[in-house]
């Protein structure tokens, strides 16, 4: 029986077989044949978008392009004449790539289209179209709607910094015009709001004076500016990049000069900041570390957050050591903006005038001056040396944290 | 001619005598079918129509070709249960 | 002529190096390859004795079957790179004495052996075998042996693939 | 010689636009372009890929074993390469006419194994030792199959000379053989003779019709020998990364690449002058309209060559499209699928075929 059913099987096996060949290839050279078409891109609404499923599909891009819509959502667009620096869609930016610097003007200096009266110039608005996400808040939320999204959606460009799109169209020498009209016109001011006024500006001046000397100091410093004032989403950013150019500010500023300035050339003012913390670890760590990484940047998130989960379990280890000031400053006084800029930019010279300030503070010193100690030593040796330290100190910044932490 | 099948042979069988491997020993076994072979098939070229020596270089080809996979399947359920191709160690009748 | 003797002595050349290497090598997988430069020396040879078909059977069934059936136990049995493929050799003194004492008595015997004057042997080299001839006499003269031989060789077969068991179904394949 | 030198050229020549073919078709079967840049309608892709590949750096894995990694590809490829010395290109035109050519060519076309047995092992890699190990089994298990569809065409024709069976399936027979008949489907009782027809109606596969199934079975068979999709399991991308020549790169891979490509068109070749009539036209004569002879020249002549060749090429061309349809039309089949094919389908019906054809022979005397 088994036998017999076998053998029907094996026949209709076979008869399958062909069947299913036959079939397949009838498929296929009905594909090849209709592919000396091409499709017409069909709008899925439409009534024959199943109809026609063979013929090339492929189209070639450079070359050929399919419609977009209308209402297409891809690049960012700013009518930089109808816009009011109003600085929303900065602020609902789910990822922070509209970048503003308003400046003030003395008196309204126009209407919009929609008759909306402006007030502000915008010294700069830069659009990083490389880090939007497309999701169009910034169009919804601006109120005069200048500010679109466009159907250009290949904006592709050779340097990343091409992506950064700059709509704010002052020139420099506008800028500084401008800028003193203002300074003539807050002078002219008088009583509180003068004051409040003139600490942001010579923030900026400072701000600006730094640019000159460093290259990546500024897009570090920029931050702040508008850090200082509202912006509490800011921060993460700033305490890193504040640590950078904060080497180039001690230089002139304070005693660590012999210490730091060899360093300086060697290493970019990224690399700076990190001998800082280096050698206070390595002091009080004082392992063999093999130099393993290099990814400066990932030391800082990380950092960041082991702060906020262990304050306790920090104050009484010495191994994180900035992170322990950080958190400890939010926690110990309101202000959350300052002080991240604060202790970093004073570091310098906090060793020695501000020693009894905060608990931060303290930690912070004994570091430095270790760092200073060892980094004597290890100037007298060869480059090589320094260098190997440096990477060996980040490392072992993470890792131990983490796992101090957790054991903690 | 004659002298490079009996140098095949004569290696053959010392491939024979001298590796432990069971599949060595094979190989040595085949050098000999098949120098053989090559006396044969030499002297049938002696041997106008009658082609006797290639009909029966041909059997002895076909043979070898039994032989070497009734050998190979030995060597390998052989090997499963002794876990080795050394034919020193493979000693024990008991199956 | 020139050019054939040239090539009877390459292919020569070759069988004789390669079963030396055999003889030499400790390694089992390059002694089975180098056994196919064996083969395909004497299918060579096998040519030049008039004697294509046999050649190419050679070639068919020593390559296409029985080496890479050994190829296979090579590798079946060396548990795929698990164990080394270095095989020891003993007994070199016995072994060596005894083929080169054979070896001595066949020399001696081809030499002083006047094959020329066996009497059945035709002077004449009849070069070209007709293959049809072959076949013939194949379906003729030995028909009883053809028959014989396909038997055995199928029992040999069955046989294989029942030993082998689940483990290996390439015994089939010497066919 | 000559023979040698044209196939030599021609394979290359034919593999760098069978490449090219392969992309535009399977381009065109999932309705694509395929290449478009390198040349007028990306004409020019694949010179650029090999200049590209010779160019490479020739990378031999450290723990390979180098004495059987080196030479590997080279001896797939002569393995490959010799059996086009026995084709017949046209009726005057073969490399060597050697009397046991068809018997040659299968031998020398399983020596191929050799040399991918020696590719996966020297690799020292697993997947290469996963696919030299699945591609020889595959190979030796659909040998048998082609072995007997020849062995069907040697017993209609009676002879293992590619020429001659090339020959007999042409108006050309009888100037070799003067006693020479070709009746329809071969049966000289049906009366209807077509030596001097010629055409598709004297081809093997309508000499004997059961050549037809004989030479399906052999395009199965032979797709799996050159390891193609669907019998394309030694070198599953999806599971073996590159099978056998994982590890290769550079030359070496574009010579294993070339005998791929070279074993197609060997299969092609064969196929076509086992089956399709080799360098014949398939256009019969009708009474006094001679197409069969108009278009394909008197052997010896020159047109007899260039309409030989014509014919010749153009059909295994044909079948190598044909093999580049079936590649990217079925999925590839499983292992066991594959062998159950080979050896449960293939094998009885050629078996079978075998028996039937030497009663067919039979009936044609």
């Amino acid at each position: 029986m088994e036998a017999a059913d076998d053998m029907k099987g094996y026949w209709r096996n076979i008869r399958t077989a062909v069947d299913t060949l036959k079939t397949g290839l009838k498929v296929t050279a009905k594909h090849m044949k209709d592919a000396r078409t091409q499709r017409t891109a069909i709008v899925p609404e439409a009534d024959n978008y199943f109809e026609k499923q063979n013929a090339i599909f492929t189209v070639q891009y450079p070359k050929e392009k399919l419609p977009v819509p209308d209402h297409g959502r891809y690049k960012l667009h700013n009518e930089i004449d109808d816009c009011i620096v109003c600085d929303k869609c900065a602020k609902v930016c789910p990822v922070d790539c509209i970048d503003i610097i308003p400046l003030r003007a003395v008196e309204e200096i126009g209407k919009t289209s929609d008759g909306t009266p402006r007030r502000i110039y915008a010294e700069k608005f830069n659009i990083d179209m490389a880090k939007c996400c497309f999701c169009g808040l910034c169009t919804t939320v601006c109120p005069t709607e200048c500010l679109t999204m466009t159907d250009e959606y290949d904006f592709s460009a050779y340097d990343f910094e091409e992506h950064n799109v700059p709509f704010a169209n002052m020139t420099p020498l506008e800028i500084l015009q401008k800028k003193k009209e203002l300074e003539e016109f807050n002078k002219q001011k008088e009583a509180a709001k003068a004051l409040k006024r003139e600490e942001v500006v010579p923030e900026e001046k400072a701000a600006s004076g730094a640019k000159p000397k460093v290259g990546a100091a500024k897009p570090a410093f920029k931050p702040r500016v508008p850090g200082a004032k509202p912006k509490v989403v800011g921060k993460p950013q700033i305490p890193a990049k504040k640590e950078g150019e904060e080497p180039s500010g001690e230089e002139s500023q304070s005693k660590p000069k012999p210490v730091f300035k060899p360093r300086v050339p060697g290493a970019k003012p990224k690399v700076v900041v990190k001998p800082e913390m280096s050698p206070g670890k390595a002091a009080e760590e004082e392992s063999g570390q093999e130099p393993k990484s290099k990814p400066k940047p990932v030391v800082r998130p990380k950092v960041q957050p082991k702060k906020q989960e262990s304050e306790e379990s920090n104050e009484t280890s010495d191994k994180a050591p900035r992170p322990v000031i950080k958190p400890k400053v939010p926690g110990a006084k309101p202000k959350v903006v300052v002080k991240p800029k604060v202790p970093t930019k004073k570091v310098a010279e906090e060793p020695k005038e501000q020693e009894a300030k905060s608990k931060p503070r303290p930690v912070m010193k004994p570091k430095v001056q270790q760092k200073k100690d060892e980094a004597n030593q290890s100037e007298s040796k060869t480059e090589l040396p320094k260098k190997a330290a440096r990477p060996v100190i980040k490392p072992k910044i993470k890792p131990k944290n983490t796992d101090s932490d957790k054991e903690e | 001619m004659l002298l490079l099948g009996a140098l095949m042979f004569c290696v053959g069988l010392f491939v024979v005598f001298t590796r432990k491997n069971a599949i060595m020993v094979l190989i040595g076994i085949e050098l000999m079918l098949n120098s053989a072979n090559l006396n044969l098939v030499t002297f049938s070229r002696f041997d106008p129509q009658a082609l006797q020596g290639q009909i029966f270089s041909l059997f002895v080809i076909t043979i070898a070709a039994a032989e070497a996979a009734v050998a190979l399947a030995i060597v390998v359920k052989v090997y499963k249960y002794f876990k080795t191709s050394d034919l020193d160690k493979i000693n024990s009748m008991k199956g | 002529m020139e050019l054939e003797a040239i090539l009877f002595y390459f292919f020569a050349g070759i069988t004789a190096f390669s079963v030396l290497f055999i003889a030499v090598t400790r390694n089992i997988l390059y002694a089975a390859f180098a056994l196919i430069l064996t083969f395909i020396g004497v299918a060579g040879l096998f040519v030049f004795m008039g004697a294509e078909f046999i050649a190419i059977t050679q070639i068919l069934v020593y390559v296409g079957g029985i080496l890479v059936l050994l190829v296979f136990g090579i590798m079946l049995t060396h548990r795929l790179k698990g164990q080394k493929l270095k095989t020891d050799r003993y007994q070199m003194l016995f072994g060596f004495l005894i083929s080169a004492g054979i070896f001595g008595l066949f020399i001696q015997s081809i030499h002083s052996g006047a094959f020329s004057n066996l009497p059945w042997v035709d002077q004449e080299y009849s070069q070209e075998v007709e293959l049809k001839s072959f076949g013939l006499s194949l379906m003729t003269d030995y028909v009883l042996a053809f028959e014989v031989i396909g038997i055995l060789l199928l029992v040999a077969l069955i046989g294989a693939v029942r030993i082998a068991g689940n483990a290996r179904k390439e015994g089939t394949d010497a066919a | 010689m000559y023979a040698f030198l044209f196939f030599l050229i021609f394979l290359l020549i034919y593999t760098v636009f069978a490449v090219y073919a392969e992309r535009k078709i399977s381009a065109f079967i999932q309705d694509r372009y395929g290449p478009m840049e390198t040349g007028y309608y990306g004409l020019l892709q694949t010179v650029a890929d090999l200049l590209k590949l010779i160019q490479k750096e020739d990378i031999v894995p450290f723990k390979a074993d180098k004495k059987l990694f080196k030479p590997a590809p080279v001896i797939i490829f002569l393995a490959v390469f010799a059996g086009f010395a026995v084709l017949p290109l046209t009726s005057d035109f073969a490399g060597s006419s050697a009397q046991i050519g068809i018997f040659y060519l299968l031998a020398i076309v399983s020596l191929d194994v050799v040399g991918i047995l020696m590719a996966g092992w020297g690799s020292n890699s697993k997947y290469a030792l996963w696919g030299a190990m699945r591609s020889v089994a595959q190979i030796i298990s659909y040998e048998i199959p082609l072995g007997l569809m020849v062995v069907c065409v040697v017993m209609i024709s009676q002879t293992l000379n590619l020429q001659e069976i090339t020959y007999q399936q042409s108006i050309w027979w009888n100037q070799i053989n003067p006693e020479a008949e070709n009746y329809l489907f071969g049966i000289k009782a049906l009366g209807i003779e077509t030596t001097n027809v010629g055409g598709i109606l004297t081809w093997n596969i309508l000499r004997s019709p059961l050549m037809l199934i004989g030479f399906v079975i052999f395009f199965i068979s032979s797709l799996a020998e050159s390891n193609r999709a669907p019998f394309d399991i030694p070198e599953a991308e999806s599971e073996l990364v590159g099978g056998f020549h994982t590890e290769y790169s550079g030359f070496r891979w574009a010579l294993i690449m070339l005998s791929e490509y070279g074993m197609m068109l060997l299969v092609s070749f064969l196929a076509v002058i086992l089956f399709l009539g080799g360098w014949n036209s398939f256009l019969p004569n009708i009474g006094s309209v001679k197409l069969a002879e108009w278009t394909s020249g008197e052997p010896g002549t020159l047109a007899g060559h260039l309409w030989g060749a014509f014919w010749m090429i153009s059909k295994a061309l044909f079948l190598v499209a044909v093999q580049m349809w079936v590649r990217w039309t079925y999925p590839r089949l499983r292992l066991d699928q594959l062998m159950n094919l080979s050896w449960k389908y293939l094998t009885p019906a050629s078996i079978l075929l075998v028996l039937l054809s030497a009663v067919w022979r039979l009936l044609m005397i």
